[in-house]
């Protein structure tokens, strides 16, 4: 069907060209950032745009951390009407350039140097055969803690360097009648948590092994058993209400010192930022204990399509501002997350941005950057939801053991391979 | 009368003209032609999309739909899932949430409707307030009171806090955090948005029954329990049905209530077969298993509805 | 030629047939009445003369003209339907004029024929109400006047009355044979009242099960009927049909009516039809009206063949104009209709006047008459 | 129909039962009123709130400072998607789809109902059930391909632009989102009119008939004046359904120009990630549902009668 409607496009998109050999100033723009924060963020590249001349679409389809927008994607891709770009993540973007609607953006990469600024492993979802096919906005990492510090001096902590320490704290919390643990009941909450307590348990190898290459020996392994037992541990440290609770939720309890800790990716921080909090003073940034020095990542990138000849121009000049420095430093500053590009300053950036550039600087250099399971950077989105799946039916008591959870892991994305 | 009939022997109708038997018969086929656009999209819509779609699920379309027939596997998957009570697959837990909300809110719904319907038609003063009251739950999207529900029942900010605010520490009620109760909150939700048009229907059901029976019956010495139970409710069979078919179209299609509710519930245990569908379809990209368990919705779908629709058509010949 | 004429009509839905073959015909200005008990098809029959339903086989005429396969409104036909069809949304002048308008007649010339329809029948005040602001008879006549104000080839009445009391009914039919005496129209009236049939029709159509039994003016139809169902369902109180035997002597045959506990009845039958004969000592249904069974005194003078009986008298209803009084011949009850003032008590016997000359015989496997 | 509860006893107890039971009933009656308003309540004591009212107080508990703010954010500053002038702006994008869609829907459901049952033919049920069965389709699995045909139409559409100039709303979205609820409309507003005509007085068809009127004049002159009630039923029916429609407004009307209503308010109220303003989210919702608020305590009266003349009938 696809190569049907393919024909079909070519041949509308020609009859559009002849009738107007202008180029259309438009660039048609699909996401799901629609809260005040996200949305003054892409405002800036919306602005940048205007400047040189091209207008802005807007094709916001919030919910479902995307789900929505990637059902309105499938639609729109059926019907042939492809946007200039759409907000993809992972794997997504790979799918669609199999099926051949995203376009070619090797030109301005060239030009614009990417192959050297964007890392390596975001390129693995960027480029296609060959072809750059999606500009990186951002890179989001998840293994962070998010400890309140008011509850932190309180209780006299320190911040915890091995999973043992983290335990002790979260002890430490308890005995001082604070919920120790905020976390949000949700599948992809707890995997993403999960993400980060593998990554502890096993170590960089492991978690690249079980996690990006689903090697079954890896994920049946006793190491894997283990990481199930600590997540089992980490869980009885939650509050009793925390089954399905929205992950901003989680985050207002930490803020508002009803909870410790929230492990939590650092778009966390909008949250922080919104509330008036600053880092070092009101908030503590660390990494999650036993995972420093590797990052586990997930990206937004805006996938570009196929459009006609006359749209060629927009797309271009989108994907140039998206990844141009200040644009990423703008962006990102606003976001909480770090720039795409491993090249952008860090002045404007708080602490935690600061300490998060720095980490995946770092990471990129030593080989310790790795997709996120949890957010589909691991493995296709079956996989990856499989895999929440397990997660969450381990963590909410369907599935009972950690022997369990392991039988389940392994043919659940032997099922969803 | 001459006048009148002058006039119309002008008419130029009477006369027989050659064109007039195609006309004739162009007027005969006319219903048929003004149904016909009806009857071709409905054909093409919904029969061809749902050919489309049992295709689909014989092939291994995953994130875009493939046409090559690859075999059953997506409904070998779904038959294995069926089985796999501990720990639930998530299809297992789809269909048997059907069972238990299907059955639940279709019930519940037909037994509130029917007793508001009665209580309201006791000659209330004020009825005028309490009918929209009732039934504006319908007018309203679950996307907007999906969230004020899941407040409402969440134990740390709603009904539970507020009465340990109140006084009563020892009340609890945490069904939509328990995987094992969190379906009956949203069949909670789904009767409070449901039940005041179903109570509605009843109330016209009971103004329609002619009075002169209830009088029948009174003078019979029928006491008002057994007016109802013996007289009325066999009375409003048609409604039951008409009611049953409303509700059983809102349960099969209950995707939103799920998902705003409780974002598919712990571990996700209050998914119904909607939310596996679209799960599959768009998420996870295996588009061919979400088409086979669209297929075999479809199927206990026609499993429940065609007999009933078929003894309902046949009732009436003419 | 007849004015409409119905030949060989025949009406299937699917298997079943409706009509079987109908043949009527009537002449210009007649009044045919169809009758006969419900679903026996005289409204499938009605409907198919206006076109509200296809015809299987056969053929329609009016005027000469086949309209088997015109549209209603090009029939040139009227309606009068049983719950009168006005349309509820529209006024009276609404309603009558609906016609016209849909022929495109100028709103003056409709205004005009309201008018005179309006004053014809007596409706002028009513004009601008809405149909459920009438009374039932208001309605028949507003339902009337949508037909008149057409006037219309043939009039089609499809149970009119049946919707009305005791009382309008007989002032309606009245109205109805008026209007038909003074227009000289063309009628064909369906009912399941035989009353209505006698009264209004110059011919009567008796139907049953998708058949014409009996075709005729209404005093054939009355005096002849052809078969044991026409018999029945014509005349009110119904003809007596009590089971007989055929007795007699040599050339002189009679009729013998059991009786409980006493003497049969022996009728001895003066001209009797010739193929009566064949019946001798045979059953048969012996046929009489009320009216044909009376007291000595109130007898036919003129009838040619009474013979007298003692009857045991088991009921008397005095009913003002006559009196009844019910007896018990061959196992069933029989009506006879006495004067008023006739001196009866029940439960004696009294001799009852047997008017054989009106007497007719049904052979009871065939239900027909014996000739 | 009304029952007279059973006549009092004569007793001697000052109270009568009659008392009894009508204190009985007007409880249960305002008890379950309280259920129906109390997600509404939420709403509506949320939306005078502050945020930090919200974020410490108590769900139910009734504004300390009620502020008309988050009712001003809602409709004319918060931020669908990169625009952010509120919501007002997407009223009359859902109206533009929602009338058509409604009217060309109750219409031709009108017009099918009418034949199915004043001019049956063979097979008339066979048609008939299969249009209701069409009811029961789940929306999710029409999506793709219902988005490929649009797509041909549009693209045939714009064909038929750069041949004649005009391309007859192919390919527009709004255009698109009144043909899919058309399309999947039809089998309700057919059910309904169907319901409605068949204890509609067939004689009143043929005196029509008898009268010259021809198909369609029936249809207009004597149908659809005496068919208000079911109007009525079917309008507010189909109004709810398709205003507050999400998956289809979303998948093929998202772009900003033609955005239904509920994809804006969708926007507002689901954040991916970002801070949630509670406030402005319930009073976003509440202006969303003005409409079909609106629309049921308007109509709401007609409903009951409208669903008494015909539509619950089998």
């Amino acid at each position: 069907m696809l190569r049907k409607l393919l024909i079909g496009t070519a041949l509308g998109s020609g009859l559009a060209f002849a009738a107007h050999a202008q180029d259309v100033k438009e660039v048609e723009m699909l996401h799901w950032w629609t809260s005040g924060g996200e949305a003054a963020a892409l405002n800036v590249l919306k602005e940048d745009l205007a400047k040189q001349g091209f207008a802005w679409k807007d094709v916001p389809v919030a919910g479902g951390g995307g789900d929505a927008a990637m059902t309105a994607l499938k639609a729109m891709v059926a019907a042939g009407n492809y946007p200039t770009a759409s907000q993809m993540l992972g794997y997504t973007v790979l799918d669609y350039a199999a099926a051949g609607v995203m376009g070619d953006l090797t030109e301005t990469a060239v030009k614009e140097g990417w192959d050297k600024s964007v890392p390596a492993a975001l390129q693995k979802f960027s480029v296609y055969d060959g072809k750059w096919v999606a500009a990186p906005v951002n890179v989001h990492s998840v293994n962070w803690l998010w400890i309140n510090k008011a509850v932190m001096d309180k209780i006299g902590g320190t911040e915890p360097k091995t999973f043992d320490d983290f335990i002790a704290l979260l002890d430490k919390a308890k005995a001082a009648g604070v919920i120790p643990l905020a976390l949000g009941g949700q599948n992809w909450q707890e995997a993403t948590m999960f993400d980060s307590v593998v990554l502890s348990t096993g170590g960089p190898e492991f978690y690249k092994k079980a996690f990006n290459d689903l090697d079954e020996e890896q994920l049946k392994s006793d190491t894997m058993k283990k990481s199930f037992d600590n997540l089992a541990k980490l869980v009885t440290y939650v509050d009793p209400n925390f089954s399905g609770r929205d992950w901003n939720l989680a985050t207002a309890m930490v803020i508002k010192g009803d909870a410790l800790v929230q492990v939590m990716g650092d778009w966390a921080k909008g949250e922080f930022n919104a509330a008036k909090k600053t880092p070092g003073t009101d908030f503590l940034c660390y990494r999650f204990p036993g995972t420093d020095g590797s990052v586990v990542y997930n990206s937004d990138m805006f996938g570009m399509f196929d459009v006609p000849d006359d749209r060629k121009a927009a797309q271009a000049a989108l994907a140039t501002a998206t990844l141009s420095k200040s644009f990423q430093s703008a962006f990102n500053v606003v976001k909480g997350s770090v720039p795409a590009r491993t090249d952008v300053p860090d002045t404007d950036f708080d602490a935690c941005g600061k300490k998060g550039m720095a980490d995946l600087k770092a990471a990129n250099e030593g080989g310790t950057l790795f997709g996120s399971l949890a957010q589909g950077y691991g493995a296709p989105p079956a996989v990856a939801n499989a895999y929440k799946d397990v997660v969450s039916k381990f963590v909410h008591g369907q599935i009972k053991t950690s022997d369990e959870a392991v039988t389940q892991l392994v043919s659940a994305i032997e099922d969803a391979k | 009368m001459t006048t009148v009939a002058t006039q119309i022997k002008l008419t130029p109708e009477h006369n027989a003209r050659p064109g007039a038997s195609v006309r004739s018969r162009l007027q005969d086929a006319l219903p048929k032609i003004v149904l016909a656009p009806s009857f071709a999209i409905t054909i093409v819509f919904v029969y061809g999309f749902i050919l489309w779609t049992v295709y689909l699920s014989f092939t291994n379309s995953k994130t875009f739909p493939s046409y090559a027939i690859t075999g059953s596997r997506a409904y070998q998957r779904l038959w294995r899932w069926t089985f796999e009570s501990d720990p639930p697959s998530s299809w297992y837990t789809s269909i048997t949430n059907m069972g238990i909300f299907g059955f639940l809110y279709i019930f519940i719904c037909l037994a509130l409707g029917l007793f508001l319907a009665i209580l309201l038609d006791q000659k209330i003063r004020g009825e005028g307030v309490l009918r929209p009251i009732y039934l504006y739950p319908m007018a309203l999207s679950f996307i907007v009171t999906g969230v004020a529900w899941k407040w409402f029942l969440d134990p740390g900010l709603g009904l539970e806090q507020t009465l340990h605010q109140w006084g009563w520490t020892s009340f609890h009620f945490d069904w939509i955090k328990n995987k094992d109760f969190v379906i009956y909150t949203v069949v909670i939700a789904g009767v409070w948005q449901a039940s005041g048009f179903i109570m509605a229907m009843f109330l016209a059901g009971l103004r329609g029954i002619d009075g002169e029976i209830m009088k029948a019956a009174q003078i019979d010495g029928a006491t008002t329990f057994q007016l109802y139970r013996r007289i009325v409710i066999p009375l409003l069979r048609p409604v039951f049905l008409s009611a049953f078919i409303v509700l059983a179209h809102l349960a099969i299609k209950s995707y939103d209530l799920v998902v705003a509710l409780t974002s598919g519930g712990p571990g996700g245990s209050a998914w119904l077969p909607s939310n596996f569908m679209y799960e599959y379809t768009f998420k996870r990209n295996e588009m061919a298993v979400g088409s086979a368990s669209a297929v075999i919705m479809l199927m206990t779908i026609t499993a429940i509805i065609v007999p009933y629709l078929y003894s309902e058509l046949r009732e009436r010949p003419r | 030629m007849a004015f409409l004429e119905i030949d060989g009509l025949r009406k299937r839905f699917g298997s079943v047939e409706i009509l079987k073959g109908i043949d009527v015909d009537l002449e210009k200005g007649g009044f045919l009445v169809l009758v006969g008990p419900s679903g026996c098809g005289k409204s499938t029959l009605l409907n198919t003369i206006a076109g509200l339903e296809t015809i299987t086989e056969g053929e329609i005429r009016v005027d000469g003209r086949t309209i088997n396969d015109l549209h209603p409104s090009k029939r040139d036909i009227a309606m009068v339907f049983q719950s009168y069809a006005l349309y509820p949304n529209m006024t009276v002048a609404g309603n009558i004029a609906f016609g016209m308008e849909m022929r495109g007649v100028p709103a003056q010339d409709r205004q005009k024929a309201i008018d005179k329809v309006a004053k014809v029948l007596q409706i002028g005040h009513l004009l601008q109400r809405k149909p459920s602001q009438l009374s039932g008879g208001q309605r028949q006549r507003v339902a009337m006047g949508r037909a008149l104000v057409r006037d219309p080839k043939l009039f089609l009445f499809d149970e009119p009355l049946s919707n009305l009391d005791a009382k309008l009914r007989v002032d309606m039919r009245i109205e109805i044979k008026r209007l038909h005496a003074t227009t000289g129209t063309t009628i064909v009236y369906v009912t399941h009242d035989q009353i209505e049939a006698m009264t209004l029709a110059t011919k009567i159509a008796v139907m049953r099960d998708g058949e014409v039994q009996q075709f005729g003016t209404p005093a054939e139809i009355y005096n002849n009927p052809t078969n044991l169902f026409v018999a029945d369902f014509m005349g009110s109180p119904a003809m007596n049909l009590i089971p007989a035997t055929i007795g007699g002597n040599g050339n002189s045959l009679s009729v013998v009516l059991q009786r409980e506990a006493r003497e049969p009845i022996s009728l001895p039958l003066a001209d009797a039809p010739s193929g009566l004969s064949a019946f001798y000592s045979k059953p048969i249904i012996f046929g009489v009206r009320p009216e044909a069974l009376t007291d000595p005194e109130g007898a036919e003078r003129n009838a040619s063949n009474i013979a007298t009986a003692d009857c045991h008298i088991e009921v008397v209803e005095p009913a003002g104009s006559d009196t009844f009084a019910v007896t018990n011949l061959g196992g069933k009850a029989v009506v006879a209709r006495l004067r008023a003032d006739a001196n009866i008590q029940p439960g004696t016997s009294t001799p009852l006047a047997f008017n054989l000359t009106k007497a007719v015989f049904f052979d009871p496997a065939t239900e027909n008459r014996i000739l | 129909m009304s029952v007279i509860a059973t006549p009092a006893r004569q007793s001697t107890g000052g109270v009568s039962a009659r008392t009894v039971n009508r204190i009985v009933i007007y409880g249960l009656l305002a008890l379950f009123a309280l259920f129906y308003l109390m997600p509404l309540f939420v709403m509506l004591v949320t939306s005078f709130k502050t945020m930090d009212e919200i974020q410490n107080g108590n769900m139910l508990a009734l504004p300390q400072a009620p502020t008309f703010e988050p009712w001003l954010k809602a409709w004319g500053e918060t931020c669908v998607g990169l625009t952010c002038a509120g919501i007002k702006g997407y009223f009359w994008n859902s109206i533009k789809m929602v009338i058509p869609a409604v009217l060309i829907s109750t219409l031709l459901g009108a017009l099918n109902g009418y034949v199915l049952t004043k001019w049956r033919f063979r097979g008339h049920t066979l048609v008939f059930g299969l249009m209701l069965f069409a009811c029961f389709i789940p929306f999710q699995s029409v999506l793709l391909p219902m988005a490929t045909i649009l797509g041909s139409l549009g693209r045939f559409g714009v064909t038929l632009r750069n041949a004649t100039g005009l391309s007859f709303g192919l390919g527009n979205p709004t255009v698109n989102l009144v043909f899919v609820h058309v399309v999947y409309g039809l089998g309700f507003t057919t059910l309904f009119f169907r319901n409605y005509y068949e204890a509609f007085p067939t004689e009143l068809v043929k005196a029509a008939q008898v009268d010259g009127a021809s198909f369609f004049q029936i249809f207009r002159r004597i149908m659809l004046p005496n068919s208000m009630p079911i109007f009525v039923v079917t309008v507010i029916y189909q109004f709810t359904n398709i205003w507050n429609d999400f998956l289809f407004a979303s998948a093929y009307a998202g772009t900003g120009d033609a955005m239904p209503m509920t994809v804006a308010l969708n926007n507002v109220v689901n954040t991916s990630t970002g801070v949630v303003e509670y406030n402005v989210n319930m009073a976003a919702a509440m202006i969303a549902a003005l409409p079909t608020l609106l629309v049921y305590v308007v109509a709401g009266r007609y409903f009951v009668r409208g669903l008494m003349a015909g539509a619950v009938k089998g």
